[in-house]
């Protein structure tokens, strides 16, 4: 399990997630970015369990809309349950309530498994309106998105570096562990391991830096003077606002939802 | 350790957010325009270090190395692992949008915290004392994470204490493990490199 | 072949050593005129990459003079201008595009120069389609091929319309086909170049002179290929 | 010359693709026998470093069997037990050595097969001996030239002491005088090699049978320069 995520972890250089094409695509980057933090705002603070199912059900259309690879939307949602599940195992026994049930004289409570479950429910819906919504676009558009919204423009910038040798780093990264495999090594539990990747780490880094400073020597030969651009035009069509005000809408009634449970 | 959307109150959510975001802003500060391929380039090294999975008897942790980071860029290394927490967010789904905040300072605190701890150590003249000093960091700044953590957790409700409590014993493994790799890493730079120590922070 | 009679570039009495190495670059001379495509030879390690990134003060000189289009250069200032004349293909095209977008990239040159975005926009296009690569616009960088690599880095260099090309090993890690293609776009470039390459059958199709540098300084190929003859 | 009849290496029917890219091996067939010293020869981007990764199990085939030492090779622990018995020697020397300095990086390798520390100390240096290399044990491999580079990590493949070498362009990267001295060092190794090189006169002199990656798949050297002459 853990392993098939390391693999879509080693391979990734910021690349969307494996999706067909869709109309969310055609739908403006901002929009998505501003969205999808909006709806994690709102469920995230819900209180009941109305406005969050029916934001996960929210979430389940947009991952239909967005034709996500299923598979690979699966594994990186699996992987955050397998933790809740533990969530799920221990909050029962702490939180007072009815009983449930009672193990070794702990009793287990329902409000304790509801509180769980709705923790689950958020942060499953939080996920995937942000895999639909915004990893359906690369790494660089998302930042370039960030750029248009005023985020810092170095951390933007930080960001797009990261994402440009991500790649280079990480074929460093496997060449050099190939190399050590090729001369049997095995990770084993002990400081023999250790030592190597730390050796293994310290190159990497080394290796980086020196890279660094030639990147930063290239930029010089091409009369750097310490400002980054960034090009392109983000435009607001039509088809985005409807989007926003449709997605808003959505989003104060689950608002509305939240209110009314709080009256009763 | 990343902590999902959802577990913790609003109280705790927010003020991980405004400490983050001052932590980020004094990073920027001190970053300047010509360092942004160093520390971009780093940022993805911290990044691959996520992926190294290491064996602990039948599972298995992966590496943080955040006191390893920190010892290099000290306060920089906020803005660099808040970009790359949030890249694990949306890509990869690892814990969620809103704790960002609280999950950066988890991480990206303790690697300060080490940098000024570790700061002489690291760049004593005997690479020997300076690894010790740099495994120092490295499991210290696990150490405090998972501290941090705890907190978190506890300051979230009643009912998370017990999860609270268990996470410091769960990361005793990783704090060793840590400890031991940071040492080599430092060890191996001091001897390879060690301009790069003294140089490569601000 | 009459050569106008000031170098473009001038290096006398260069000298190089890393820290904690011997001397990597011993008394260097070496001229370069209009018209020019001159290939240095060298074995890994002979110090090329070290000469060029001497020769647009990228490091500094231990000893010796470096002078572009006339100018004696040794301030980062002075350089700075040199830079702008004279372009540098880095070995590695990775280091030299860090911009995420292929676009960005070319204009990153001209934007530095103080065009506007959109004449840096314009001339970047007209680069790239003069070189055969429309369409790669808004391509990601890191997502090329290493012959278009090549090729985006030769543009981002073009770009700047410099009066002499310096390029360091271009034709590392390409294939036949993407090795002929810059063959026949570096042949029908004007400008001056100095090229660093192992590739005998590329430097001969190219070079207008060809120099070897060994033990830290520069000769003529065929003197040294004499005297490997005649020992 | 007499081979012992039993293959140390087989390859039957190897084939390989990498993603979002054509196949680069196609039913490549292969078998390596006790003292051959086995050239092949191809293009830049054949598929060379390919072959010899997916042979020692660093990759892992689409389809095809990997046999050595006479058991056929399929999970990663059966691969690793071939490993330990065919060394391979990597492109770039830089990939291989990590640790900070020679004799860590020459000793990684007993201490991986489970040799004491004392061991493997005394199994480098007698190996760093017979290569030449004594006195390097405290060198830093970083700051190593490439010739010598080279040089530590053949030492760290051979002090596994594998019964087969895989060589991937061991003469890269380095000048005549480095060239010459491996040379002469692999041909008095009694173990059997398969050798990747581009250089001509290099593999003349150390081949007993050249073999060429055209297209997917392994032909004799001199057929297809056959080919090439009767074309
Ligand atoms: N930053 C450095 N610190 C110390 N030594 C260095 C450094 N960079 C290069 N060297 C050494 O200086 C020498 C010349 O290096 P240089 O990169 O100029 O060679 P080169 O002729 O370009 O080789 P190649 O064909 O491999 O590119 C080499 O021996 C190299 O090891
Ligand atoms: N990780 C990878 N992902 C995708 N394609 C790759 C990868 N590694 C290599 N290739 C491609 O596979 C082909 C074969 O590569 P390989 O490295 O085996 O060639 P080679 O014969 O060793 O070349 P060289 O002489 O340059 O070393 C090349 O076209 C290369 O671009
Ligand atoms: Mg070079
Ligand atoms: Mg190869």
């Amino acid at each position: 399990m853990s392993q098939s995520l390391e693999h879509s972890l080693t391979s990734w250089s910021g690349q969307a997630l494996k999706h067909q094409n869709s109309w969310i695509d055609g739908i403006d980057a901002r929009v998505r970015v501003v969205c999808s933090t909006l709806f994690a705002l709102v469920v995230v603070s819900s209180h009941s369990f109305t406005p969050t199912l029916l934001g996960l059900f929210c979430a389940f259309l947009l991952v239909k809309a967005s034709k996500l690879n299923i598979k690979r939307t699966l594994r990186r949602v699996v992987a955050m349950d397998l933790f809740m599940l533990t969530l799920i195992c221990i909050l029962p026994f702490t939180t007072p309530g009815d009983a449930m049930f009672t193990v070794f004289s702990l009793t287990a409570s329902w409000q304790g498994l509801l509180h769980a479950l709705l923790i689950t429910v958020k942060a499953n819906a939080v996920l995937l309106v942000l895999f639909s919504l915004v990893a359906t676009m690369s790494a660089s558009t998302l930042g370039h998105a960030l750029a248009h919204l005023k985020v810092p423009d170095k951390l933007v910038h930080l960001m797009l570096f990261m994402v440009r040798y991500l790649d280079v780093i990480s074929q460093e990264y496997k060449k050099m562990r190939r190399a050590m495999q090729a001369r049997a090594f095995v990770l084993r539990t002990n400081r023999h391991t250790w030592k190597s990747i730390g050796y293994l780490f310290g190159m990497l880094l080394i290796r980086s830096v020196e890279r660094a400073e030639r990147i930063s020597d290239a930029m010089k030969c091409r009369g750097f003077c310490g400002r980054y651009y960034l090009n392109d035009e983000m435009k607001i069509r039509s088809i985005d606002w409807i989007f926003a005000i449709v997605f808003i809408s959505f989003l104060i009634l689950l608002i509305g939802l939240n209110i009314d449970g709080l009256f009763k | 350790m990343h902590i999902v959307d959802g577990a913790l109150s609003s109280p705790v959510l927010i003020s991980g957010a405004v400490l983050s975001a001052i932590g980020v802003f004094i990073g920027l500060k001190k970053m300047d325009y010509d360092h942004l391929p160093l520390v971009g380039v780093l940022a993805s090294v911290f990044f691959i270090a996520s992926y190294i999975h290491l064996p602990l008897g039948f599972s298995s942790v992966h590496l943080i190395m955040n006191g390893l980071l920190g010892i290099i860029l000290g306060w920089v290394a906020f803005p660099a692992l808040l970009v790359a927490l949030l890249l694990q967010v949306i890509f990869f789904g690892f814990g969620g949008l809103l704790v960002l905040g609280v999950n950066t300072l988890n991480i990206a605190l303790p690697a300060v915290l080490i940098y000024y701890l570790c700061y002489k150590g690291v760049r004593n003249d005997s690479p020997k004392i300076a690894a010790i000093w740099g495994a120092v960091g490295g499991a210290g700044a696990i150490f405090i994470t998972a501290l941090m953590v705890a907190f978190a957790l506890a300051l979230s409700g009643e009912s998370f204490v017990l999860a609270a409590k268990a996470v410091l014993p769960a990361h005793i493994p990783i704090m060793v493990i840590e400890g031991f790799v940071s040492y080599a890493a430092v060890y191996l730079i001091h001897t390879v490199k060690p301009e790069f120590i003294s140089k490569g922070s601000n | 072949m009459a050569y106008s009679n000031k170098p473009l570039i001038k290096i006398e009495d260069l000298n190089y050593a890393y820290p904690r190495r011997g001397s990597v670059l011993n008394a260097v001379n070496f001229a370069l005129y209009e018209g020019e495509k001159v290939v240095i030879n060298g074995d890994n390690g002979a110090g090329k990459t070290t000469l060029l990134h001497l020769i647009v003060g990228l490091k500094k000189a231990k000893k010796g003079k470096i002078s572009g289009f006339g100018e004696v250069c040794e301030t980062e200032k002075e350089f700075n201008r040199l830079r702008v004349k004279a372009g540098l293909l880095f070995q590695d095209p990775d280091d030299q595009l860090f911009c995420p977008t292929v676009l960005e990239d070319v204009m990153f040159g001209p934007l530095n120069l103080g065009f506007t975005k959109q004449q840096a926009i314009e001339k970047s296009i007209r680069t790239l389609t003069s070189l055969g690569m429309q369409g790669f616009e808004s391509r990601i960088t890191h997502q090329l091929s290493g012959g278009e690599k090549r090729m985006i880095t030769l543009a981002s260099v073009l770009v700047m319309e410099p009066q002499v090309l310096i390029l360091d090993e271009p034709t590392n890690a390409l294939d036949e086909k993407a090795k002929a293609r810059l063959l026949s776009v570096l042949k029908a470039l004007p400008q001056a170049m100095i090229i660093i390459s192992h590739d005998k059958s590329f430097s001969e199709q190219l070079a207008t002179r060809q120099l070897t540098l060994k033990e830290g300084s520069l000769v003529d190929t065929e003197a040294t290929n004499q005297t490997i003859a005649v020992a």
